[in-house]
């Protein structure tokens, strides 16, 4: 099976409109007007700058953040751009900049990049697993194969009920949504991993799971999978300068030896690329 | 027309065209080795037209794997990289990546190796290609343990490299420089007594990153190279002493942000500038950094890009 | 009660006091020469008391006055400056700065001159005074036209230096080692064998900025030294590699700009840090760092903060 | 003559709060809510954060901006501090980070620093010439001159109307003033030193004049008031990176030789102590 399609859309930099940046739970919404906007793929990514623009160009932070597409109605009519949502926890200098953005500014933006996931329409059930802000990953996503007709099912899993960012959008999805929290404060109590399992012994050969969260979560993922004799797209994140293949900053050791670079092979992986003891 | 991204008319008039180690260049804008990939990345986002040319990631004779992760760390206005010369070997560059770029473009190679007989061989393997405008030596990069910093660091060592590399090709040969050196005027003077046709400096800083939360160097290398506007004053220093000490023309790296820094290096004596991890930040910055320069260029008078070279009026006193 | 600025009880039950170079202090912040006048400017703003101590103004034995304006120039989250030892001397240093300090202030003096023999001197007369804990020689002036930065990128000249000004005073002798050096360790080396009892590490990076309007440099003396966050991560590797070459104490220095910054130099090895130019911006940080040290080690479950000297786990592979 | 009288008061560094950061003409006026702000001295300055603070400390650009203190009512009642006013031009980066403020924002600060002007209650006339930013250091000395009960007379000059900044807040001291203009859209058209020159000769040698601006200005005055032998006290800019008399950044060559710390001996100087020549 080939791993990632490639976006057919050309990357521009942009200077990004904020249109509104909101905390929702435990994260924040993003809404951005991205002039000549092509459209991304699902799973595709922006680098967004570590603050808004403003008469002075400041140098530190000095570059910019990897951020899921989570939202992209795609591009508007004429050359009017699009609007995309991306859905972000602040943890550390660059995100808590992005939350200080105020509707009106702007924001440098360079996208969309990577490699998203392959939307196969006649494939098997698809099961979507995402944790932490690997969910945001997951929007367009679940949305793309239940229009392609797939039996979708997406597990959100968070430690707590406000880490289940982006619920109500999939809910509205109209796919199959289970929820889990590590402190039973929403959905079934317990890690999304338990109710995971039980999806994949209901389903057959064909199924494909996707997953999107912190890297112990998608290894626990790639080896139920594994075990199940069954393929796992994962979407992995690493420090990123460029996002466009040319700092080989984001490399990650490949199962069979060598790395891929994250930005321009990935963001998404066969989960059996990947040498998961080699990553820091 | 050149540098006219932006379409600018402030610069009309202004001979942007440089020479630099004999070659012929459409503006002094160049983009610096391992920041701009083998060119072709750049298309979304940048006419390579509206640059001079660029150096292309260095090259070892076999296609070279790099640093495990993490390779890269930001620090106050700038970042730090241990990638250690991954690259796609040189015949991978000749046979596909050469091919994919504009006719126009002017390339010049970035040659590393472990001893000198390698860098020779590998330039010598690019010179016969018609596409290479030039030979960059990378004999810099401060984090690949082995090779790479010892011959930039070593007035003797880097004496025998530009001398091997020298008898292996007559194309323009451009020695990169380290800046981890007590005085980098005396390695710009050994490059010079060696046949090189110019220089390009700076290479990145060694420097090194904690992270304070696991107790660990942020680098899986320990070390790595210290690049972006925080180095400039640095470079800038750097390029003004070499500039006192040789002939021979120099290109200016490191920092550069803006078109009032790449002014800075030609004022100190480059005859082109390099822009490098602003490549990252902003892949369309290069063009603008041409237009820019030849704006000021006609704001102070002048005629031709190339007169800014050393227009620094002397100090005084 | 230490570093009790703030009055933290997160950093409480912590001992905070470390020795560095045989001088014990409360806790492991310094504030770097040049960087804190005599001390008394800071009256206003900090607690003497909340810090471990400071090293003066660098000494020459007559007062001395300085370069010509502009002698400061801001870079990228780094400032540039030549002041050029400008000083009261000696003499009015011991008379009438020293007793203006409160009793328990640990005060190290910063010896500078021309040849050993003047350092020797300086060295010999503030040994006499009881209030000097101990003696930084500034072997490192990256902008002092003679003298200076010679001494500190030549090790054969740092060696007769260093033996000079030991065979001059018993008190805690400091070599504060310029950045601008091929191999750091080297240098390092040197003063341990000659007897030194730390090396304080990095001086000032040599640089320069040029004003693009006028076509000059920004500084009077053309070159000065580049301070403040930018050269952190340059300063941090210089420490990391002597921590690897010697067993002599080192004090950390360079853009130290809060507590975070300060372990990541403990962790690399140094048993005490400097604070430079943050006090200007920030005159009252350099008490908050000191309590910022001890509850991170409080946090990473330390009981002493000196065991954070050198608590950098050993990197993979 | 004592050129210049130290602050009684010690300085703080303070969180400021703005109050508001609005245009007025080609300048911008500041309010700034300082706790603890001890009061200050007609002449002195405060250091100033470039830039507002965030929850993201930004080290570009890293040094604080000296600004003359253009309006002090003095402390307030209680600790709870003073608002003082600043007055200052968009010159470079670190102005137009300033001018980015919004209220409810807070920027770091430090003072009062330096030594104000000397306020002699019995002494002769006083000439007070301003230009460019440097009318903000005058306001409050012309105030304390009034109160003093000293004959003063406030002379402005600037290229063009916009450039009088501060204007009305004179206007209500209730001393005489004259506007100059380089292109005669306001006041008397021309130099200030000429409508100077005129006050000075039907004066005394009793009389006191202050001069700030441009140093062309300063030492236009400077010469004039040497010709009448009247003493001249101008008030120095120079950059500065603490401003209290540490870095030795600010020094200025002194006519007798050797070098004055602007912050520390100044801002405030008798012209005669000043090394014309020797100023970059
Ligand atoms: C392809 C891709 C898509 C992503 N999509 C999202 C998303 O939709 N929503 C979201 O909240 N986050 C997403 N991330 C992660 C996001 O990029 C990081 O959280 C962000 O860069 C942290 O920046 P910072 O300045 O706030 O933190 P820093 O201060 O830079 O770092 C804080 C912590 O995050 C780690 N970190 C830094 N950069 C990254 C990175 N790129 N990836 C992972 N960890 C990092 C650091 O090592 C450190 O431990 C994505 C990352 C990638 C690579
Ligand atoms: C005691 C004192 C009081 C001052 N009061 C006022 C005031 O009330 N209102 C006002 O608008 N300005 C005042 N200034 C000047 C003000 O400090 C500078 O305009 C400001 O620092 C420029 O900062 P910037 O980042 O915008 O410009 P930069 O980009 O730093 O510089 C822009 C230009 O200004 C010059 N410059 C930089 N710093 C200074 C400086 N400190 N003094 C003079 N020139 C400088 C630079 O050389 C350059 O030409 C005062 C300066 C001093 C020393
Ligand atoms: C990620 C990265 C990779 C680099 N790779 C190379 C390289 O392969 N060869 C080389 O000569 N320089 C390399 N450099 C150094 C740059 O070419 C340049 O000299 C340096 O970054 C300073 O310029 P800057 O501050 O504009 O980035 C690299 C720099 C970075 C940041
Ligand atoms: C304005 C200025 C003056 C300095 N003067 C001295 C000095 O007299 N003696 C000395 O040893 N170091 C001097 N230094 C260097 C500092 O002590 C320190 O080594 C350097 O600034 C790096 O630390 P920082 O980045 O924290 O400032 C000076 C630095 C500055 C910025
Ligand atoms: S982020 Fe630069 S190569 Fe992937
Ligand atoms: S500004 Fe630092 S001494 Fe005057």
């Amino acid at each position: 099976m080939k791993c990632a399609i490639e976006s057919d859309a050309q990357p521009v930099r942009a200077h990004a409109r904020v249109l509104a940046n909101r905390q929702e739970g435990n994260c924040r919404r993003l809404s951005l007007g991205v002039p000549s906007w092509p459209g991304s793929n699902p799973g595709q990514f922006v680098m967004i700058g570590a603050g808004v623009e403003s008469a002075v160009v400041r140098r530190d932070p000095l570059l910019p953040r990897p951020m899921a597409v989570y939202r992209d109605p795609g591009p508007l009519p004429g050359a009017g751009g699009g609007e995309i949502e991306l859905l972000y926890r602040v943890v550390g200098r660059g995100t808590a900049l992005m939350a200080e953005a105020l509707p009106g500014q702007s924001i440098p933006l360079v996208g969309p990049l990577g490699r998203g996931f392959p939307i196969e329409a006649h494939a098997g059930p698809a099961l979507l697993v995402g944790g932490g802000s690997g969910i945001a990953s997951l929007y367009e996503l679940a949305r793309a194969l239940r229009n392609a007709g797939r039996d979708v099912v997406v597990l959100l899993g968070a430690r707590t009920r406000a880490d289940l960012i982006g619920r109500g959008d999939f809910e509205e999805l109209d796919v199959e949504l289970v929820c889990t929290t590590e402190d039973g404060s929403d959905g079934i109590l317990g890690r999304v991993t338990e109710p995971l399992a039980e999806r994949l012994a209901d389903r057959g050969a064909e199924t494909t799971l996707f997953a999107v969260g912190p890297t112990a979560m998608m290894r626990a993922c790639a080896d139920l999978a594994e075990a199940r004799s069954v393929s796992c797209l994962v979407s992995l994140e690493n420090p990123m300068a460029c996002g466009f293949g040319v700092c080989l900053g984001c490399a990650v050791p490949r199962s069979g030896g060598g790395f891929s670079l994250v930005c321009r092979s990935g963001p998404v992986f066969d989960a059996r690329e990947i040498d998961w003891e080699g990553l820091p | 027309m050149s540098g006219a991204e932006g379409g600018s008319t402030a610069a009309e008039g202004i001979d942007q065209r440089v020479e630099f180690a004999g070659i012929a260049l459409r503006n002094p804008v160049l983009t610096a080795s391992g920041t701009f990939g083998y060119g072709t990345e750049f298309a979304p986002f940048l006419d390579l037209g509206s640059i001079g040319g660029f150096v292309a990631k260095s090259l070892t004779l076999e296609p070279r794997f790099g640093n495990p992760p993490p390779r890269i760390a930001e620090t106050p206005a700038g970042m730090l990289n241990a990638i250690s010369i991954e690259n796609v070997g040189v015949e991978a560059f000749l046979d596909e990546k050469l091919p994919a770029l504009p006719e126009a473009t002017v390339v010049l190679a970035s040659a590393f190796g472990t001893d000198p007989g390698a860098y020779a061989e590998l330039a010598a393997r690019v010179s016969e290609h018609p596409r290479i405008a030039g030979i960059e030596i990378n004999a810099s990069c401060p984090h690949v343990k082995s090779g790479g910093i010892e011959f930039g660091q070593d007035p003797v060592l880097l004496a025998e490299l530009v001398r091997a590399v020298r008898a292996a090709t007559a194309r323009p040969l451009i020695v990169k420089l380290s800046p981890n050196v007590t005085r980098i005027a005396d390695m710009a003077r050994v490059c010079e007594a060696e046949g090189a046709d110019g220089v390009s400096l700076i290479n990145a800083v060694q420097a090194m990153e904690v992270d304070v939360e696991r107790r660990r160097p942020v680098l899986s290398n320990v070390l790595g190279g210290l690049s972006g506007p925080a180095i400039r004053p640095i470079a800038l220093r750097m390029v003004w002493q070499v500039a006192q000490a040789v002939g021979i023309p120099i290109c200016g790296v490191g920092g550069i942000t803006g078109a009032e820094d790449a002014v800075k290096f030609m004022l100190c004596g480059a005859s082109a500038i390099q822009v490098g991890t602003l490549n990252y930040l902003d892949p369309s910055a290069a063009g603008r950094i041409a237009t820019g320069i030849a704006e000021y260029a006609r704001r102070q008078g002048f005629e031709r890009v190339a007169d800014l070279t050393g227009a620094l009026e002397a100090p005084r006193g």
